[in-house]
């Protein structure tokens, strides 16, 4: 067999073996490649970063084991965003499992807080925990909170939460921002929430289904959208703030340009095969 | 042959009822009953495939025992299979909710999930490798589109080609969504011919009747 | 040790195994798919007679007597383990079958049927609708069975074919982004710095079995198609 | 309460066209009136596959991946695979191929095992059937190691994959083009149909699935009825084009899909 007949008759556990290396080698040690942000991904940022301080928004929190890898890195820093912007924030998950996560994401966020910003619960955020019913629990929350929630994730009886002082419905809010998953519950936020209250929204959800909610953002019900673990990576990178995203991020370019590279190297190899008139 | 009735004719004729049935409840305003019914006969379905499953369990394991019971060759694989599914069974009847049932589930049977369904990355990119070759002009059109849109979405690829990302985005919003819109509507049409088939009783497979033409049996 | 380290390290470990599938069949992933079919059907048994216990059950036993019926479906699908009341279990085929393409039948001339033909209607004016008209026209065509492929009609088929293989094109790339995501999901599990050691130490264990494997020759090496 | 539903009364009538179109064309195969159909490559390759694997010794499997019954969308799929099975099972059982099926759903299992049971039977080889091993049921989703193991260590010749197929499709195809069998692909699932396309040697796309089991049926009524479906096909074309046309000199068509 010649050289290039083993070539193109690679054994494929060569190619795993370079893909693992390929993926494993940037989330060891991160190296920040250059990279062009989405537009999505820059409105959500434009938009999150224009609200002005003071203000309150509602905050979906739909990340899962599954996709918490993914969007998570990029919630926290969202939460974070807000908190040091003196935005107040109101969570809630419309998930048992999702709840968790939500929690998991405010704790790593105030780990994060630079030293004397304020971020005290129940004044600076408030997670209402788990809204069961799906979308008709969303619109039940934002049109009457006192009547769909009593307390909130840690028991706390929602009149005794200086932030909700003389708040029952959405009015109070001046964004939706909805980190969706994988969960395909953009568009709760935008027929509950956004276009009822007339409240401008952003979120996220997995890269697969971007092109799902693509429509949202043409018609302006979404200001933009944040898309999968590269969302992530693009808000952390847009905040200076490096996290765990951007790594998972420069991973997928080397996996990508690992198989762009073997898909050109099999055609040049074909060609010069056929060109010599063996295939 | 009269137990040709029960047999076969009945099980065509309910088939038939109960779909044409779903097809009008959704087309004609229908009476609290029949919405009802169909209700109840869906959570029948589920309940009679939750049974199914078990039965299947129970078969796989009789097929276990078997191999080891038979020595047959690699029997002693089907150990692990026969100590990892009692422990479980053990656990899992305790309680659902149970901790040690749920730590077995989010430990080892989610990351093997998670592991395993990721194994597409790797044989996606050695499939690649063997079949995205420049062969004849549909390998061509399969290869470029694909590259493109690959590109356009790895955070680098605008780096290296800015215009990969107005390419991709033209390709995937216009081109390539005509194309499923096309398959799309092809598959619907399947869907209903079937429906017809079953429904008049051509089709019967399914009821583990192989087709015996008009007059038959 | 406490729970959630140990559950990384088994997560690590039955993750190499998984992986370990990818070198081809050998030991390693033969156990771990061994112990994963056990870990499944163990769970699923025990959850499924949860269900049936609550949904079928219990209701029976609180008065609503129309699930007998569920539970004697169930039971008749015993009834093919004897060849003469194989037709019994057909009961519960026709149920599922039945409700089934009905559902199909009508979600699909409503959804994909019509929706596509309502998101195809566009006005001519553009380049984009144009290509959009006269693909989806093309590869409806495409699927036409009753023509033969020749004159007109040929030209039609390679048509309709191009926007196929162009729409295949654009999601086999946009998978191998998304899937990769995966992978690295997992990697970032397995490499937490407060297990990465074991997972190091498991993969020593992966390589020497692999080597003494080739060596011996009990596992082949890959040979072309 | 009114007669009809608003909004669906556009939906209706298209379905009663193309209902009535099948029944028109299955009518009149009863007098003997056969549409001219295309015949697809692939009713030839599934002999040519088992007849393959007879040659070299080597076991057939059928997959059909996602076989959850109570999903309408996937039950569809799920049905047209049944008749393919059945009509594959016979031809296997005939040529004496050893025929292997395993099956991720306990109902659809229960279904599979019959269909293959009776193939067997009708061609007089009941023997030949191994009520534990020829149809397997297997956990959903451990059946991805034990597939990819098993191609490997059965050496297999030839891999059927018809039905609807979910992100299993790239991981078994690639596996069993790599060990060297021959594959038919089929499935109507927009997500994965490209791998089947791709890296098997026959594929079929979507509304070709239903149509090989009318196909392969040998029954004249059932083939009849693909004529039919293409009355669908042109009441899209003729609806999209005229719609196109009228919306490009400013009418307004958009009402009409409320109705």
């Amino acid at each position: 067999m010649s050289i290039m007949d083993r070539l193109l008759n690679l054994d494929p556990r060569i190619i795993f073996v370079l893909m693992f290396i390929a993926l494993a080698f940037p989330i060891l040690n991160p190296v920040i490649l250059p990279m062009a942000i989405q537009d999505y991904s820059q409105k959500a940022f434009d938009f999150s970063d224009s609200i002005p301080e003071g203000s309150i928004v509602l905050f979906e929190g739909g990340l899962n084991a599954a996709t918490y890898p993914q969007g998570g890195p990029g919630m926290v820093v969202q939460i974070y965003h807000m908190l040091t912007k003196g935005v107040k924030i109101v969570l809630f998950s419309i998930g048992t499992e999702q709840n968790v996560w939500t929690m998991t994401a405010i704790e790593t966020a105030l780990d994060k807080l630079p030293a004397g910003t304020p971020a005290e619960n129940g004044v600076n955020w408030v997670h209402l925990g788990y809204i069961a019913g799906g979308e008709a629990g969303v619109g039940s929350l934002v049109n009457d909170i006192r009547a769909t929630v009593s307390a909130d994730y840690f028991g706390t009886p929602i009149d005794d939460i200086p932030l909700l002082e003389g708040i029952n419905d959405a009015t109070a809010f001046s964004a939706v921002l909805w980190w969706g998953g994988s969960e395909a519950s953009i568009g709760y936020g935008v027929r509950q929430v956004s276009v009822p209250f007339d409240i401008p929204m952003t979120g996220m959800c997995t890269t697969n289904e971007v092109p799902n909610f693509s429509p949202y953002i043409s018609a302006g019900q979404l200001q933009g959208l944040f898309g999968g673990v590269r969302g992530s990576a693009e808000y952390e990178f847009l905040l200076s703030l490096p996290g765990p995203a951007l790594g998972q991020a420069m991973a997928t370019n080397f996996g990508g340009l690992l198989w762009m590279l073997l898909v050109i190297l099999g055609n040049v190899l074909y060609f010069i095969q056929r060109m010599r008139g063996e295939a | 042959m009269s137990d040709r009735v029960y047999k076969i004719q009945l099980p065509i004729f309910l088939t038939a009822l109960l779909g044409i049935l779903m097809v009008l409840e959704h087309f004609f305003p229908m009476p609290d009953v029949v919405t009802n019914f169909n209700i109840t006969t869906r959570s029948f379905v589920t309940i009679v495939s939750a049974a199914a499953l078990m039965l299947g369990i129970i078969f796989l394991t009789i097929a276990h025992v078997r191999t080891i019971s038979q020595k047959k060759s690699e029997w002693y694989y089907s150990i692990f299979f026969i100590v990892s599914l009692l422990i479980t069974i053990g656990l899992g009847l305790i309680g659902i909710r149970n901790e040690s049932f749920l730590w077995i589930y989010n430990n080892m049977t989610a990351p093997i999930g998670a592991a395993l369904y990721s194994l597409t990355a790797f044989y996606i990119t050695s499939a690649a490798y063997r079949v995205f070759r420049a062969r004849n002009w549909s390998a061509a059109v399969l290869l470029v589109c694909g590259f493109i849109v690959l590109m356009m979405l790895i955070p680098i690829g605008a780096i290296i080609f800015p215009p990969v990302v107005p390419i991709g985005e033209w390709i995937r919003s216009f081109p390539s969504s005509a194309g499923f819109r096309g398959m799309i509507m092809g598959t619907s049409l399947g869907i209903m011919g079937l429906g017809v088939r079953v429904f008049t009783g051509r089709q019967k497979e399914h009821l583990g009747i192989r087709e015996e033409r008009a007059g038959g049996e | 040790m406490d729970a959630e380290i140990l559950g990384l390290i088994a997560g690590s470990l039955v993750s190499l195994g998984a992986y370990s599938v990818l070198i081809g069949d050998n030991p390693i992933s033969r156990i771990t798919e061994n112990i994963y079919m056990g870990i499944l059907g163990g769970y699923i048994f025990a959850v499924n007679w949860d269900f049936i216990r609550k949904n079928a059950l219990s209701k029976v036993a609180e008065g609503e007597f129309v699930y007998i019926i569920a539970i004697l479906l169930s039971l008749m699908l015993l009834g093919r383990l004897k060849a003469k009341y194989m037709w019994i279990s057909r009961y519960p085929v026709v149920l599922t079958v039945g409700v089934g393409l009905g559902l199909a039948m009508r979600t699909t001339v409503m959804a994909d049927f019509l929706g596509q033909i309502q998101a195809t209607v566009l006005p001519l004016n553009s380049f984009n609708n144009i290509v959009m008209v006269i693909g989806t026209c093309l590869t409806a065509a495409y699927f036409i069975f009753t023509t033969q492929e020749s004159g007109v009609y040929k030209y039609i088929h390679t048509g309709g074919r191009v926007f196929l293989l162009c729409a295949f094109g654009v999601t086999y790339g946009q998978t191998v982004s998304f899937r990769m995501e995966l992978v690295i999901g997992r990697l970032v599990a397995m490499l937490d710095p407060r297990v990465s050691m074991i997972t190091y130490a498991f993969l020593v264990i992966i390589v020497v079995i692999l080597i003494y494997g080739y060596k011996t020759n009990k596992i082949e090496w890959y040979t072309g198609r | 309460m009114s007669i009809l539903i608003t909004g669906r009364i556009l939906g209706l009538s298209i379905l009663i066209i193309i209902v009535a179109g099948i029944l028109y064309y299955m009518q009149r195969s009863y007098s003997g009136k056969m549409p001219k159909l295309r015949r697809f490559q692939a009713v030839d390759s599934i002999e040519e596959i088992i007849g393959r694997c007879v040659e070299m010794g080597a076991p057939a499997w059928y997959l059909m991946d996602t076989v959850d019954m109570t999903t309408p969308s996937v039950l569809a799929p799920t049905v047209a695979a049944f008749q393919i099975l059945s009509y594959t099972a016979r031809m296997a059982a005939r040529l004496g191929a050893k025929f292997f099926v395993p099956v991720v759903q306990g109902l659809a299992y229960s279904i599979a095992n019959d269909i293959v049971e009776e193939a067997y039977k009708a061609e007089g080889k009941p023997e030949d059937f191994d009520p534990f091993g020829t149809v397997m049921y297997l956990p959903d989703g451990a059946d991805r190691m034990y597939i990819i193991n098993n191609m490997w260590s059965q050496k297999v010749a030839g891999v059927f994959f018809l039905g609807s197929w979910y992100h299993k499709a790239v991981i078994f195809t690639e596996n069993a083009a790599r060990v060297g069998a021959l594959t038919l692909g089929a499935t109507d699932t927009t997500h994965n149909i490209p791998f089947l396309v791709a890296i098997c040697d026959y594929s079929l796309i979507g509304e070709e699935l239903y149509a090989l089991g009318a196909y392969v049926s040998e029954d004249p009524t059932q083939t009849a009825s693909l004529a039919g479906q293409d009355i669908g096909k042109y009441v899209a074309l003729i609806l999209i084009l005229l719609g196109s046309i009228l919306a490009t000199v400013g009418f307004d068509v958009s009402g009409i899909f409320a109705w």
